[in-house]
């Protein structure tokens, strides 16, 4: 069944919190260099998806295979990320008492991170390239020596994208990076992203239906912890399933 | 000190420092009595009387006559009289009476009112070793009916068999003994086996040793048994503490995100309010209402902590919700405080008397004696249990309480008054702290660190429980305490902490969330 | 021109540290030995051996503050470690009397009267003074190995390691108080003749043991700022910002939290070695649980999070405990307490924050390690 | 002289003394709130200022005394009434004109029950105040923390404390009593005929020094009694201990057919929930007595001493003694406490280590008006065979042991919380620092030889 193109495939992954299903069966897989948006309602499973991923969460049954057949599920989030998965999380998460510079150092991908490594090493200077060179991509040159706490909201969803591209991961799980931003954040984060996917394969969850049409190539709507519908944007839009899923709640939510 | 007052002093000091040094203390102290008993009385008729004169006598053979005159002919009426001359008496003359004392008291004492008394008197008789004391004893039996103290009247009764010439009679006491499970009697027989094991024991000897064996079994078994059940007692008994002090921690733990480390100290001010209710008792009620000072209390004690509480929340905790490690600290401070501010303000050891209903325990069977102040424990933790279900689950204030708990923002959008909610919950979990203290100055004293003694082990409950699971902390404080007591007769107090705390230590190698995780998704936010 | 601000501090700091070197190495000492006894210049033989008991707390808050200041893990139990090496000293040191004894036994004098014939078998090590030196350090960091393995990776963390701690400080403090595990009990170890054939009674012994300790806290000081600068000491602070983002960037907190954990274990037990031949006297109710978090109550009025501080904290609380328990003793556990209380609530960043504070209103760099209070568990 | 005590002629009951006390109770009650703010300072200030008024009165500067008794932590509830008595004596004593003309100066610090802190302190007094002599300690382990500082530099310390004797340093001088004059005496007479014939004896303490030395002698002298190490038990529970149930099972199974006595060398707090157990499992001081080493009047002030009435104790003093000079004295400590708004005012009761603590000034006075000087050499000496009408009777210092001559009393607790003697010595019992019984072949002597010395 595996696919030599796909990047991630998850079959049957089941999450079950004390009989609440967050994950029901659920199958998902992803391509190589592609961009996926992944949208649906509240409660779908989303963010459990990426927590089952990237080692965060254990899943109850079911397997998720990563680049040439590695079963990722039982394995410790650190060995996940050393194997090339790279995790952003929907509230920004970044070192506030370090720099913005400290912060990328931490996160560069190192032949070893094990504590005496860490104690001895000291960046090398193709390292301190490839930071600037990330600094510049996230556009936070001006900010490198300031106190990463001190950043702005969206500065800081940057920052962490930063961090996460500094790990050279060939998947990236990016959970709602444009929370909270202005127009014009969101749209640098999309031109960002979309700058990235050529690189590596990327996994966007996203409610903001503007900036996953800005993005988004194919959608996966995932509702009741399985996957509903995949396709493009008009197609996902146009199915008959998604618009009553989304309706429905909303008539329940409102 | 006045004025006129040095002048003395100086002159007093003086005398002291220059009094002659010669003198010898234990002379002068005792010249009174020597004066005393040496002057003797005029002859008198009544036997009786004549027997009281001669006790004091010089002569031992005398004494010793005496002493026997006043043990067959004497009765009740006369110990006031006896225990008048013991207490001028010298050594010879006390060591002469206390049999006489000791018997009449006690047969007197057999028909007393009180079980009690009744009971003492019947244990007491065995000692006296006089024989008479037997008929006494078992008719004193036939007429019993607290079955406790009819026991203690057989048992007594056959252990005075014991020491009787008749061989038959032996046997059966022996045999009795064994049937009455007696524990006093098992030193007594464990001679006998003793004797007959010997090689130049007697046939009769040896037929003693047989029967004792028998009975010796018998009370054996028995009493394994009564062990049995007096350690799961006061296992239950230590949990039952360790439940009422992390009751308060885990709910303001578990609800609140803090952790208490002055609960202890709410505990203590707890206790302290039941010895001031208990020394306002003293001062203003007449002493036959003395007891009722314990149920007043409750409220008393409830109530100071729930304000101590309050006070501590609104000045320290609230600037700290959320920083739980900053609540430890702040709140160890406090605690010092508190500790301190009881030291200065109390100064000493403090102590409750119990009311008479918590003195004393209940037997109830051979062997296995339960005392009422830890039933009465073991009772108001369940109680409290209760209470808390229902003020948490079954009560509006419990919804309120529980919608903060978990989500803080979204509570004070739908009207909830979070901060009056947070205050009021610590509250409660305060006042608990002071009931647990009203309930502990029934087992320990009323003293600054009263806090500090268990309050390690009551945090090990809630950490082994789980945060915020008052199941995990019922499982938790039993398994902490009965665990405790299990080991502590075979390693000493000390170990079985250690061991606990290794037990811990490993059981939340297994479950780091506790005994009863929290789960989903927010579980380890 | 981030290494030029850098390096700027650096020095201004190697500056200030030659500095309080120097004037602990050099100024302390020649004041006690030259001026007369008169002078308003004098240092007492007593305030030198205070002082030196002080500084012997200081690394002990050293290991501390990088626990906790750096890491964001909250040991309550440091007392436990200071302890191991005061008593391996103080082992070495009652093996050391010898025949001066009360007893004139050979084995020290608890042993007499606890009836043990024999010296126990893990007395033996504690006859050399290598063996004491070298124990003082391994044995807490062994203990601390042991502990902080289990404790670390089955990822206990935040207030559950903070009471396990204080459970692990209590549970230490009733075993070393039974008579039963052979070091002393409640009495613990004292009565201390000499220390490799110098009398520990002569003042030059204890000016020496006095630099001894200078030495020692200097070396420690350096070692750890050697950590914080590395790119190891950014991950324990990373690790306290956010420690789930720390393991997806690929690094295992737990390794780094017991790394610092253990360092932390060798410095108390550094310092409990130097502690106990200037106090003379090692009992258990140094490793209890107020002990304990006496050490954290140093480093937080100091400044957790800066080494300068956990110093200051450490000598400016002992000082003033000294001089405040001679004029208002039932006032100390008041004030004890109060600080706790203050400083948790109204100033996190302890005196060195406040400091900063005032001196660096106009500049803008904040201070790079600033207490974010999210070191919820 | 009249030999009767009032407690014991007279059988209060326990209705009288409920009403007896509400008068006080309730003026106490009511006091208390005044007390918190004056006893924090006062403790503090107490040292110095009641002194500096009179210090330069006459005959030249002031003597300094020092004064090492924790007055915070767990050992300030013993240890603040021996400050307290000590100060009162230097108080009587200024008043009365000084030591050889020259006022005392008392300094007063607090080791916080501390050990480590207690050597600190010590070194402090003798190097910094340079006091010439200091009354001081409570626990044996603070007397062995500031023992080497004391012999170091020659220092002098008056210990006012039972201990376990096997010390013999020529820098303390003990006004407590050694083994052989409180626990020894104790267990002989319960095992006479008058005391009740007991053979069985449970040896229940606090793990430290004290009660395992005393343990360890009274174990020695039970089998040299021919008492078989069957009837013999020994346990110890640590500081603080408050679950008691177990414990107290083992003593009713151990007690069990009569005969057995528990002696007690448990410390301070302890004690409430001990005998609360005790008695609540039914256990009766007539089934097996509790004979307790470290029980007094000030322990029992607070408790509830209904758990504890026809429990034994063995001390030298009880406030209960009759003779003049200590109902003199009882007043005045009372009043002294009153006076100067101490917890608890005249509610006070004195005890035998406040006595010993009270005379030790009086024999340190004798002996620097006897050899005038207050060079610590030359006051050691004068020491030697000092003797003083203390409040429980006269007392003589041993002429070369450092101990002092006590007589030894065993006391009945009472409801009241005070102690009925049923037991007196005869005359005084010699000071024994190493008991016949452990150490038969050691002695203690500095006039003959060099402190401790092996008998021929």
């Amino acid at each position: 069944m595996t696919d030599d193109n796909l990047i991630l495939n998850c079959q049957n992954v089941v999450m079950d919190y004390d009989g609440f299903k967050a994950l029901n069966n659920c199958n998902f897989s992803v391509h190589y260099n592609e961009l996926r948006v992944v949208i649906g309602p509240n409660g779908a499973g989303k963010t459990t998806l990426l927590d089952v991923i990237c080692g965060k969460t254990k899943p109850t049954s079911g397997k998720v295979l990563f680049g040439k057949g590695i079963n990722l599920v039982g394995k410790n989030a650190e060995d996940i990320t050393k194997l090339g998965v790279g995790r952003k999380f929907q509230a920004p998460s970044i070192y506030a008492n370090l720099s913005v510079w400290q912060n990328l150092d931490l996160s560069v991908k190192r032949a070893s991170k094990g504590v005496f490594p860490t104690l001895m090493g000291r960046s090398t200077p193709a390292e301190r390239e490839r930071i600037d060179e990330t600094l510049e991509t996230i556009g936070l040159t001006e900010h490198a020596h300031d106190r990463a706490g001190s950043l702005s909201h969206g500065q800081k969803q940057w920052l962490e994208i930063g961090m996460v591209i500094l790990q050279d991961p060939s998947l990236l799980l990016v959970d709602e990076p444009v929370a909270g931003m202005s127009d014009k954040e969101t749209e640098q984060t999309g031109q960002l992203l979309t700058k990235l996917s050529g690189k590596q394969a990327i996994v966007v969850i996203e409610h903001d239906m503007d900036f996953v049409r800005q993005i988004a190539n194919i959608v996966t709507v995932l509702a009741e912890g399985t996957v509903v519908c995949e396709g493009t944007v008009e197609t996902v839009q146009a199915d008959e399933h998604v618009r009553a899923i989304y309706l429905g709640r909303a008539k329940v939510a409102h | 000190m006045s004025v006129a007052g040095i002048p003395m002093r100086i002159i007093l000091l003086s005398l002291v420092v220059f009094l002659p040094f010669g003198s010898d203390l234990r002379s002068a102290l005792a010249a009174g009595e020597e004066g005393q008993t040496t002057s003797s009385s005029p002859q008198s008729a009544n036997p009786i009387d004549q027997a009281l004169l001669d006790i004091k006598s010089e002569d031992a053979a005398v004494r010793s006559a005496a002493a026997a005159l006043l043990i067959e002919k004497g009765d009740a009426s006369l110990l006031p009289k006896l225990d008048e001359i013991r207490a001028d008496a010298d050594r010879a003359t006390r060591q002469a009476i206390k049999p006489v004392i000791d018997l009449l008291k006690n047969h007197a004492n057999l028909t007393s009112e009180q079980a009690d008394t009744r009971r003492s008197a019947a244990a007491d008789l065995v000692g006296t070793g006089r024989p008479e004391a037997i008929a006494w004893l078992e008719a004193s039996a036939a007429k019993e009916q607290v079955w406790w103290v009819k026991y203690t009247m057989e048992e007594s009764a056959q252990l005075m068999r014991l020491r009787s010439e008749d061989q038959t009679v032996r046997l059966l006491a022996i045999k009795k003994l064994g049937d009455l499970r007696s524990q006093n009697g098992l030193s007594a027989l464990k001679e006998f086996v003793e004797t007959g094991a010997q090689s130049e024991a007697t046939d009769e000897q040896r037929a003693l040793a047989t029967a004792a064996q028998t009975s010796v079994g018998e009370i054996d078994s028995w009493f394994w048994w009564a062990g049995a059940i007096e350690t799961f007692f006061r296992g239950i008994s230590l949990s039952s503490i360790l439940l009422m002090m992390s009751l308060g921690l885990a709910i303001v733990f578990g609800l609140m995100g803090v952790i208490n480390m002055a609960h202890g100290e709410l505990m203590m001010v707890g206790a302290y309010a039941t010895f001031i209710t208990q020394q306002a008792f003293i001062a203003w009620f007449s002493p036959e209402h003395f007891d009722w000072y314990f149920p007043v209390a409750l409220p008393v004690a409830f109530l100071s902590a729930a304000l101590f509480g309050l006070v501590l929340e609104a000045t320290v905790i609230r600037f700290l919700y959320g920083r739980l490690l900053e609540t430890l600290l702040a709140t160890w401070g406090v605690s010092l405080i508190l500790m301190q501010a009881a030291r200065v303000y109390f100064g000493d050891l403090t102590a409750v008397i119990a009311p008479q209903a918590l003195r004393g325990g209940a037997q109830v069977m051979v062997g296995v004696y339960l005392p009422y102040n830890r039933i009465f424990i073991i009772v108001l933790s369940i109680v409290c249990v209760l209470g808390i279900y229902f003020l948490l689950f079954r009560s509006n204030l419990g919804v309120r309480v529980r919608a903060v708990t978990q989500n803080r923002n979204m509570s004070a959008c739908l009207g909830i008054p979070t901060r009056k909610v947070d205050a009021y919950t610590f509250a409660f979990a305060s006042g608990l702290a002071g009931i647990a203290g009203w309930a502990l100055t029934m087992v320990g004293n009323v003293d600054p660190g009263l806090g500090q003694n268990y309050i390690v082990d009551a945090f090990m409950v809630v950490v082994t429980g789980g945060v915020g699971k008052l199941a995990g902390t019922i499982w938790a404080s039993l398994g902490i305490g009965g665990l405790n007591k299990l080991i502590e007769p075979i390693s000493g107090a000390v170990y079985g902490k250690v061991f606990i705390l290794v037990g811990v230590i490993l059981f939340l190698q297994w479950r780091p969330q506790g005994l009863f995780a929290a789960k989903g998704r927010n579980a380890d936010a | 021109m981030p290494e030029q601000m850098a390096t700027q501090q650096n020095s201004r700091e190697t500056l200030s540290f030659y500095i309080t070197g120097f004037v602990l190495l050099v100024v302390l000492p020649v004041l006690n030995v030259l001026p007369s006894e008169d002078s308003w210049l004098y240092l007492s033989d007593f305030r030198l051996n205070q002082f030196g008991k002080f500084l012997c707390f200081a690394i002990l808050a050293l290991g501390l503050d990088l626990i906790w200041g750096y890491c964001g893990v909250l040991s309550m139990g440091q007392g436990v470690f200071f302890g191991f090496g005061a008593y391996c000293m103080g082992m070495y040191l009652a093996l050391q009397i010898g025949k001066e004894s009360v007893y004139g036994s050979e084995l020290p004098d608890f042993m007499v009267w606890t009836q043990v014939k024999e010296l126990p078998f893990f007395w033996y090590p504690f006859k050399s003074f290598a063996g004491a030196l070298l124990g003082a350090i391994l044995v807490p960091v062994l203990f601390a190995t042991i502990f902080g393995f289990l404790a670390f990776r089955s990822r206990i963390k935040g207030v559950y390691f903070a009471i396990i701690t204080q459970a692990l400080a209590f549970a230490a403090w009733l075993v070393f108080n039974r008579n039963e595990t052979r070091l002393g009990g409640t009495n613990g170890l004292t009565d201390f003749k000499q220390l490799l054939g110098y009398r520990l009674s002569d003042p030059s012994t204890q000016r020496g043991l006095y630099i001894m300790t200078v030495l020692a806290l200097g070396a420690a000081y350096l070692f750890c700022r050697w950590i914080v600068a590395s790119r190891a000491g950014k991950v324990l602070i990373a690790i306290r910002d956010s420690e789930s983002r720390v393991t997806f960037s690929g690094y295992t907190p737990w390794m780094f939290k017991l790394f610092v954990f253990v360092v932390a274990a060798g410095l108390a037990g550094v310092s409990g070695m130097l502690y106990v031949p200037q106090v003379g006297i090692i009992t258990p109710a140094q490793i209890g649980v107020l002990p304990s978090l006496e050490v954290v109550i140093w480093v937080a009025v100091g400044g957790r999070g800066t080494l300068i501080g956990a110093v200051l904290g450490a000598v400016a609380v002992n000082y003033g405990r000294s001089v405040l328990t001679n004029y208002f003793p039932e006032a100390w556990p008041f004030i004890l307490g109060g600080l706790f209380v203050i400083v948790v609530t109204m100033f996190p960043d302890g005196l060195l924050g406040m400091i900063r504070k005032l001196s660096e209103r106009k500049k803008t760099p904040a201070p790079l390690i600033k207490a974010e209070g999210s070191t919820a568990a | 002289m009249e030999t009767k005590l009032p407690q014991g002629s007279k059988q209060v009951s326990d209705v009288e003394v409920l009403t007896e006390e509400s008068g006080s109770s309730r003026r106490e009650f009511l006091g208390q709130s005044g007390r918190v703010a004056a006893g924090v300072g006062v403790a503090a200030l107490l040292g110095n200022l009641g002194n500096y008024a009179l210090s330069y009165a006459a005959g030249g500067p002031p003597i300094k005394i020092g004064i090492l008794h924790s007055l915070s932590g767990t050992m300030a509830i013993s240890e603040v009434s021996l400050r307290d008595v000590v100060l009162m004596a230097v108080e009587e004593i200024n008043k009365a004109g000084g030591v050889m003309g020259r006022q005392i100066e008392a300094k007063v610090v607090d080791p916080a029950s501390n050990w480590d802190l207690f050597a600190e302190k010590a070194k402090q007094l003798l190097l910094e105040d340079k006091v010439s002599v200091v009354f001081g300690c409570w626990t044996s382990v603070s007397r062995k923390s500031v023992l080497p500082v004391f012999e170091k530099n020659n220092g002098l310390l008056f210990y006012p404390v039972q201990y376990e004797g096997e010390e013999c340093s020529k820098n303390v001088f003990y006004t407590g009593a050694a083994v052989n004059q409180q626990a020894a005496p104790a267990v002989e007479y319960l095992m006479s005929p008058e005391g009740g014939n007991y053979k069985k004896f449970y040896l229940l303490g606090t793990d430290y020094v004290y009660p395992r030395t005393t343990n360890k002698i009274l174990r020695a002298m039970l089998l040299a009694k021919k008492v078989p190490a069957a009837n013999i038990e020994e346990e110890y529970t640590p500081f603080h201990h408050q679950d008691y149930q177990t414990i107290c099972g083992k003593i009713k199974k151990f007690a069990a057919g009569g005969g057995a006595a528990v002696i007690s060398t448990i410390n301070g707090d302890s004690n409430v929930p001990f005998y609360k157990e005790f008695g609540n499992q039914g256990l009766r001081a007539e089934d097996a007595p509790i004979m307790a080493f470290s029980v007094a009047e000030d322990e029992l002030r607070g408790m509830d001493t209904s758990a504890l009435v026809g429990h034994l104790a063995a001390w030298n003093y009880y406030q209960s003694v009759d003779t003049p000079q200590n109902k003199k004295f009882v007043a005045n400590f009372k009043a002294y406490c009153k006076r100067n708004n101490l917890p608890d005012g005249e509610n006070r009761v004195t005890d035998d280590p406040i006595e010993a603590a009270y005379f030790g000034v009086y024999v340190w006075k004798q002996a620097v008006e006897k050899a005038g000087s207050i060079e610590v050499d030359a006051v050691r000496k004068a020491v030697y065979g000092q003797k003083f009408l203390a409040p429980g009777g006269q007392i003589m210092m041993d002429e070369a042991n450092q101990h002092t001559h006590k007589p030894v009393l065993i006391g009945e607790i009472m409801k009241n919380g005070q102690f009925k003697v049923i037991w007196r010595s005869k005359g005084l019992v010699k000071p024994e620092p190493w008991s016949e019984y452990t150490n038969p072949e050691k002695g203690c002597d500095w006039i003959n030889h060099q402190g401790t010395y092996q008998k021929k």
